[in-house]
């Protein structure tokens, strides 16, 4: 599934970059201070972070939570319907309890987008740090291999991926991840590039200041709130995949349950007991939901202020 | 990468190395790997057999190269009777009042791979072939062997030699005609060319010889029975030797049968037409065939109920919708069962009494009640209550290896392992197997046998499990030949494939050796009715966990099915309502 | 205008040969020796070089990928391990499906995504946009697949307005062509529509701040003219550079919505081809949509000179 | 104030601007009056609200960020404030047209010269597109474009500053307007160029008779070409004076001190006076003279609240004292 929704173009020197970022000169602490001020403002993008660390802490604590076993089989009371026998979410196709299930669950579905776009970031951020800074064929050859990785389809290159190494989350999301690097390269390298033509970079640099130090000290805290945006939304992409690779049975394994995987064992039995995909389905959206506006709302207290006359 | 034919069976036999246990199946998302019917591992003559593997329900047929042991010599061999299920028909008889111009439609799980049956790597093909190729030899419903494209047969040279008459008149769908030179043409190149891959399945067929014009003569080196039934089924499709060499076989067949392939939409669907010169025109009772891919369950239950097709596999836990929905269930028993092996050379498993711990710890009734709503018949017998060698008389057994929790932490503080034990069981990565899997590994933690489990795809539980011997224990689903004898050669003598451990008693070789060689069933019925209770003594490496229905679903003016003992999926003679 | 054609188009030769090395080089990840996988655990060293020389595993790298970019380039995909029928006719069969979902998904995200971004852009900030602003986001959170059923038992299960499994070549029934899409189409256009949405509306937002439309209105236009003809066009960019997007995101959606609509597309190939790992038919799935896809964004490219003449001289 | 020669008058209007400190007035109290011919110069610094109510005539302010509170815009006792927008839209382009300051982007890229001018035309004289066209090279002519009938088809990209600002007069005056506001037309040209475009200007006024209201922050470009001068300082007219008298006899301190931060070259000077302090913000915004905090001449009375008053035939002030004052020597 092509993914990220900024309108970076697709290829070649006439794309419109909209997002390319701003340089932000402010100091470091208060621009903390007025980037919380200005993230309160956004009432979607807080309502989602809070509803997001719930979610993690149900993840973490979901052994405590979970009334019963997720794995623990009754075929005898397979399919009670929810709210019935003492179970919130009624019971799936082994008599299992659907809602430790869902609760256990969330800990893949929270897991497996941060490995992807982990990967993500690990396979562009240094590429795309490198193509900015050195510029010449070596950016040549990372964008045109950018442009080539983004021109597969996420869910397709993991597929491929999945063809040769085998299913499993871990195989599944380092591809979904390899997917996300060329949208992180573009940023990062976009950032490098705008940070690189500033005018005090050349005179640190005559100054003796060594490549990493400019990198870190003037490149990253500027490249960082675009990133932060990205990152948030490539999170709710690769959530939205995972839930594809289930249902396709190649991505997580039993025994271990993702929502994607209740989703689909929902549908194995959709006529019989329907209540079963609504709750992984309607959590999954929730929380690609809670990734996008907080993409949203970073995007705005984040990015250039723009000044109006 | 240019891809020579050896090649490509090479690879698929390698890579799919399908021995008994392993599973393929097609429902929607799950595995779908295709065995192959040759293998070049050269394990004595046995082959790959394509598993009738089910997801919780039945799946596609078996019936690749049912080789059973010889089959007996008599040409109609006793009918066993096929039990009903309680759950739909068995068989539906024709109607008088069905639409001659009609079309069936029929949604199966796997596209065909190929129209060439001797080349066709898939073992799921022959349910594509069967419209388009008669079979020398015509294996009823009930599982006995009748005449098709050969009349008759004799047995001469005291086994070692068949004579078949072949059916005068017949003419090819190209027009040519069929003749004892054809048929030969056929055997020839099935067990001659290097692409073929029925080489095993015909590998005791050492000559074939024209005596004239309609009659040839079969010399083997031996395992008459297997023979026969071999060629009822891809051995024996008889193809246009004019069209032998032309590239387009695999997706234009020209055969015999009643009815040619119109239109092959690769992946789609494949349009058959009435063939007009058909020798048994009594059989087409629809002017046109059509079958139809649709991988997933839940899209072949929303076809039925849209009614865009008129019949469909359908699962357990689809059965009462599709009921439900004004659908009509065809459903009978089939040789094929779920098992759980083990490699008896990988400790604990060498222990008779671990083995029979499990046993009793496995809750068998409640599996195949739970989880298959029914539909899967619990027992410990290898072979299915219609065939002669299911002794009735010990029945399911499942009161010799009971549900008793607290007998099995008996029997395995008795083994040395008061607190039980781990183990990994290796699953393809089919949700019908899975969920047997995790009922298994809830029942056993009851006795405080932990069993892990690792999913891998179909193809790799056979590779790990059978040749590489690296699993300790598998989870799939077994489907022989209607004969009984296949079960023995191929999952429980000690040489046999799916027996990694070799594990076996001299009894129990003894005495299947024994029936394999006998000729009238009584006799053979009463050796394997002996075989049975030697097996129960040695608790074997493999037992069934329950024998699997197939259903399937159909449009109520749908008529003239029968649900076939070998597994296979032949809707010859079917009529639609107008 | 033709020095820019030319320009975008060379562009593209390196990224397909990327995408071609790609596609390749997946029979590397393959877990062990690629030739040992094939030729079997037991089979004897011979053997196994025998089967690398086949499999054209052998010499280097370069040497092995020159060979199948060229018997490539001769239109010949190599062969399915699993079927007689060679990889490109396998292809062949499926892309009409495909291309039927691709120009469904894109009809729906022009027709509904452009006219509700617009909407939504042009009255920024008033209820209207808020309201399609989260609509569209939840179009791009609901998993395709999960919209689909909902879909087919609505309306073709429940009611038989529409079937609800099915490909119907164009050729041989164009309304039945069209009744068949007609369900995967909205299933897979939703999210595409949505995206579209989106970012037509942050387009439109950008254009209507710039000093020319300022102009327009002091000229006197009216605000229809101004919002089909300059904002509009100003937006082309952004718009056109998403809408080509959704070309990979149909074709990658379309994985899971063929195999419930069992319509014969790439995705069905695909699926079959990634659990019986037959390698050399992802390879050529994975080159065919890697074209498309490039073919789609030189298009995109070349639109942007329509749209920005300033371009078209450069 | 008779208003039979006036061509646009301006009574009393009030502007507020949406801040993060909520509604803001910044401009308010704002009277003019523009005869056929003549050019009224609407002089102040940035932030002084002059753009704002050149805005406010055309009826262009972006709501909600800017909003006319209240306050009547008459074009030949027409009001446009009661107008509807549909209206209004006929009227702008056809009898009142706007020119603004920043040409390289005040042109749409995406289409050609001919093509804008074409549009103006379409619309207010309903003419065809060949008609449209050809009036567009003639309207290229007049404003001085070299080889416009090729150039007509070129895109805004092709022109320089100066050109698109040409072009973008063309299409203002393509319908022979009654009134052309030009906001700070030659702000961002360089020197040579804004000599020619206000020379371009003066022509087309004299030659269509039209009002021109000339909104600026350049005293240069006041004195040579505009007839009367309004000037502004913190959202209120100050002092309104024909150009000579405003330059010899400045009736106003701040209108004093900007006279005299002109470079002049007929007289030597020690050291360019500059006015200290800076301009107040919206919020900030004395309830008296707007002025006092900065000007010498303030007393305690300029705290009160200061009403515009006629100080002569055709010129008025905002300084309570400004009898008092005599601001002329301090001009020589």
């Amino acid at each position: 599934m092509s993914d990220a929704n900024n309108a970076t173009g697709v290829s070649g020197e006439a794309q419109a970059e909209a997002d390319t970022p701003e340089v932000v000169h402010s100091p470091g602490s208060s621009r903390l201070q007025h980037f919380v001020r200005r993230y309160r403002g956004e009432p979607l993008a807080v309502a989602s972070t809070v509803i997001f660390l719930l979610l993690a802490l149900i993840a973490v604590f979901a052994p405590l939570l979970a009334p019963y076993d997720p794995n623990d089989t009754d075929l005898i009371a397979k399919f009670t319907p929810p709210l019935t026998d003492g179970h919130l979410l009624g019971t799936d196709d082994l008599g299992r309890d659907a809602f430790s299930r869902l609760l256990y669950g969330s800990r893949i579905t929270l897991v497996a987008p941060f490995i992807a776009v982990g990967v993500g970031l690990v396979l562009g951020l240094p590429a795309g740090l490198f193509a900015g800074f050195r510029g010449g064929w070596v950016d040549v050859v990372f964008s045109r291999t950018s442009d080539a990785v983004m021109a597969l389809p996420g869910l397709i290159l993991a597929i491929a991926f999945i063809a040769a190494r085998g299913p499993g989350t871990t195989n599944a999301m380092i591809a979904v991840g390899m997917g996300f690097a060329p949208r992180i390269f573009r940023i990062v390298r976009g950032a490098t590039l705008t940070v690189r033509g500033e005018t005090y970079i050349e005179a640190s640099r005559s100054s003796g200041a060594s490549t990493t130090r400019l990198i870190g000290s003037h490149v990253f805290p500027n490249i960082l709130p675009p990133l932060i945006v990205q990152a948030s939304v490539l999170l709710g992409f690769a959530v939205l995949t995972e839930a594809g690779l289930s249902f396709l049975g190649i991505g997580v394994q039993p025994p271990q349950a993702s929502w994607g995987v209740l989703l689909r064992r929902g549908f194995d039995h959709l006529q019989r007991a329907s209540w079963l995909s609504w709750p992984p389905g309607l959590m999954i959206m929730i929380l690609t939901l809670c990734f996008q506006f907080i993409g949203d709302g970073l995007r705005d207290s984040l990015g250039r202020e723009t000044r109006r006359e | 990468m240019r891809h020579s034919r050896k090649i490509v069976s090479a690879l698929a036999a390698s890579a799919l190395v399908l021995a008994a246990c392993s599973s393929d199946d097609d429902s929607g998302g799950s595995t779908d790997s295709v065995e192959s019917a040759s293998s070049d591992t050269d394990a004595a003559g046995t082959e790959a057999q394509p598993d009738d593997s089910v997801v919780a329900t039945d799946a596609p047929d078996t019936s690749d190269a049912p080789d059973g042991s010889d089959a007996p010599v008599e040409t109609d061999p006793p009918v066993p009777e096929v039990q009903s299920i309680g759950v739909g028909r068995s068989s539906v008889p024709v109607a008088d009042d069905y639409d001659e111009s009609g079309t069936f439609t029929w949604a199966y799980t796997v596209p065909v791979t190929s129209f060439d049956p001797h080349r066709g790597v898939s073992g799921f093909d022959q349910n594509w072939l069967f419209p388009v190729y008669d079979r020398l030899v015509y294996s009823s419903p009930d599982g006995g062997l009748e005449p098709m494209l050969a009349t008759d047969w004799r047995i001469v040279d005291d086994g070692l030699g068949v004579e078949m008459d072949i059916r005068e008149g017949v003419v090819f769908q190209d027009g040519t005609p069929l003749d004892a030179a054809a048929v030969k043409a056929n055997l020839d190149r099935a067990r001659s060319d290097e692409q073929s891959v029925l080489l095993p399945v015909l590998a005791s067929l050492a000559d074939v010889e024209v005596l004239d014009e309609f009659t040839v003569k079969l010399v083997l080196t031996g395992g008459l029975g297997p023979m026969l039934a071999t060629l009822a089924d891809r051995a024996g499709m008889i193809i246009s030797p004019a069209a032998f060499d032309s590239p387009d076989l695999a997706t234009q067949p020209v055969g015999t049968g009643p009815y040619m392939v119109e239109e092959n939409r690769l992946g789609d669907r494949v349009i058959y037409t009435q063939f007009p010169d058909y020798w048994d025109p009594e059989v087409q009772r629809t002017e046109k065939i059509e079958f139809r891919v649709m991988r997933d369950d839940q899209t072949r239950l929303n076809a039925l109920q849209a009614n865009e097709i008129d019949m469909a596999l359908v699962r357990q836990n689809q059965v009462g919708i599709a009921e439900g929905a004004g659908m009509e269930i065809l459903a009978g028993n089939t040789p094929t069962f779920y098992n759980l092996s083990f490699n008896a050379e990988i400790p604990p498993f060498d222990d008779a009494d671990v083995r029979l711990a499990l046993q009793h710890a496995m809750d068998r009734a409640l599996i195949a009640e739970g989880l298959f709503d029914g539909l899967c018949t619990a027992q410990i017998q290898h072979w299915p209550s219609g065939s002669f060698a299911y002794d009735s008389a010990f029945g399911s057994g499942l009161d010799v290896w009971d549900y008793n929790p607290d007998k099995a932490v008996e029997l395995l503080e008795e083994a040395g392992f008061p607190d039980g034990f781990e183990f990994t069981v290796i699953v393809p990565s089919i949700t019908g197997f899975q969920s047997i899997a995790e009922v298994l590994q809830d029942q056993f933690s009851e006795v405080g046998v932990t069993m892990n489990i690792r999913v891998v795809e179909g193809a790799q539980v056979s590779e790990e499990f059978l040749v590489a011997k690296s699993a300790e224990a598998s989870i799939g689903s077994y489907s022989p030949s209607p004969d009984p004898d296949g079960v023995m050669t191929r999952l429980l003598l000690p040489d046999a494939l799916g027996n990694p451990g070799h594990l076996s008693s001299d009894e129990v070789v003894a005495l299947a050796t024994e029936a394999a060689n006998l000729v009238d069933t009584d006799e053979r019925a009463e050796v394997y009715h002996e075989l049975t209770q030697a097996l129960i003594d040695l608790v074997p490496h493999s037992t069934p966990v329950c024998m699997q229905v197939r259903t399937e679903a159909f449009q109520p003016g749908v008529s003239g099915l029968d649900i076939y003992a070998s597994g296979a999926r032949d809707y010859r003679g079917v009529a639609v309502g107008s | 205008m033709l020095h820019y054609l030319i320009r975008r188009l060379l562009a593209v030769i390196p990224l397909l040969l990327i995408v071609a090395v790609m596609a390749f080089g997946l029979i590397y990840l393959v877990p062990g020796d690629p030739a040992v996988a094939v030729a079997g655990e037991s089979a004897t060293p011979e053997r196994v070089e025998e089967v690398r020389i086949e499999l054209g595993l052998d010499g280097n790298f370069i040497e092995q990928f020159r060979r199948w970019a060229s018997e490539v380039l001769h239109g010949d995909l190599g062969t399915s391990l699993f079927s007689d029928i060679s990889v490109w006719d396998q292809i062949e069969a499926r892309l009409p499906a495909t291309m039927s979902l691709v120009v469904f998904g894109l009809v729906m995200a022009l027709i509904v995504g452009i006219p509700l971004g617009v909407i939504a852009g042009l009255r920024q900030g008033t209820w209207v946009d808020r309201l399609l602003t989260v609509l569209a986001t939840a179009g791009i959170a609901m998993p395709a697949f999960w919209l689909a059923t909902l879909l087919i038992l609505f309306f073709a299960v429940n009611r038989h307005l529409l079937p609800a499994t099915g490909y119907i070549p164009f050729s041989e029934s164009p309304w039945e062509w069209f009744r068949h899409m007609l369900l995967p189409g909205l299933a897979i256009g939703a999210a595409s529509a949505a995206e579209v949405a989106r970012q037509t509306r942050s387009g439109v937002v950008s254009v209507i701040g710039q000093d020319y439309i300022r102009t327009s209105r002091a000229m006197g236009l009216s605000r229809r003219s101004i919002a089909a003809k300059h904002v509009l066009k100003n937006a082309g960019v952004p718009i056109i550079t998403v809408v080509g997007l959704q070309v990979g995101r149909i074709i990658g959606a379309g994985l899971v919505v063929e195999q419930m609509f069992a319509i014969p597309g790439l995705g069905q190939l695909t699926i079959a081809a990634v659990q019986s790992r037959d390698i050399p038919t992802i390879q050529g799935v994975v080159l065919v949509i890697g074209s498309i896809v490039l073919f789609t964004n030189l298009l995109v490219d070349v639109s942007y000179a329509y749209f920005s003449p300033k371009l078209r001289s450069s | 104030m008779s208003d039979t020669a006036a061509v646009l008058q301006v009574k009393d209007l009030e502007v507020s601007a949406l801040t993060d400190r909520g509604r803001v007035t910044i401009a308010a109290g704002v009277n003019l009056e523009i005869e056929r011919g003549q050019t009224l110069a609407l002089v102040g610094e940035s932030g002084s609200g002059k753009t704002v109510t050149a805005l406010a005539i055309m009826g262009l302010l972006p709501e909600p960020s800017l909003r006319r509170e209240h306050g009547r815009i008459e074009l030949h006792g027409e009001a446009l404030t009661s107008m509807s927008e549909r209206e209004l839209s006929m009227l702008r382009g056809d009898r009142l047209s706007m020119i603004f300051q920043e040409p390289m982007t005040s042109l749409d890229p995406a289409f050609t010269v001919g093509q804008l001018i074409g549009e103006v035309l379409r619309r207010h004289r309903g003419l065809s597109r060949s008609a449209a066209r050809a009036k567009g090279i003639e309207l290229l002519e007049r404003v001085g474009i070299p080889a416009a009938s090729h150039r007509i088809n070129d895109y805004p990209y092709a022109f320089s500053g100066g050109m698109r600002q040409r072009v973008m007069i063309a299409m203002a005056i393509a319908c022979e307007p009654e009134v052309l506001i030009a906001d700070e037309p030659t702000t961002a040209l360089d020197v040579t160029v804004q000599a020619q475009i206000l020379e371009l200007l003066r022509s087309l006024q004299d030659e269509f008779d039209m009002a021109v209201l000339l909104v600026t922050h350049d005293l240069a470009v006041v004195a040579e070409s505009s007839e009367s001068v309004a000037v502004m300082y913190a959202g209120q007219i100050v002092e309104v004076a024909s150009s000579d008298d405003l330059f010899t006899r400045p009736l106003h301190p701040y209108t004093a001190g900007l006279v005299r931060s002109i470079p002049r070259s007929d007289v030597r000077q020690r050291r360019l006076d500059a006015i200290g302090g800076r301009i107040p913000a919206p919020h900030e915004v004395a309830v008296g003279c707007h002025f006092a905090q900065r000007c010498d001449y303030a007393t305690e009375q300029c705290a009160t609240p200061v009403e515009i008053v006629v100080a002569e035939p055709g010129r008025r002030v905002r300084c309570c004292n400004w009898e008092s004052l005599d601001l002329s020597e301090s001009m020589k």
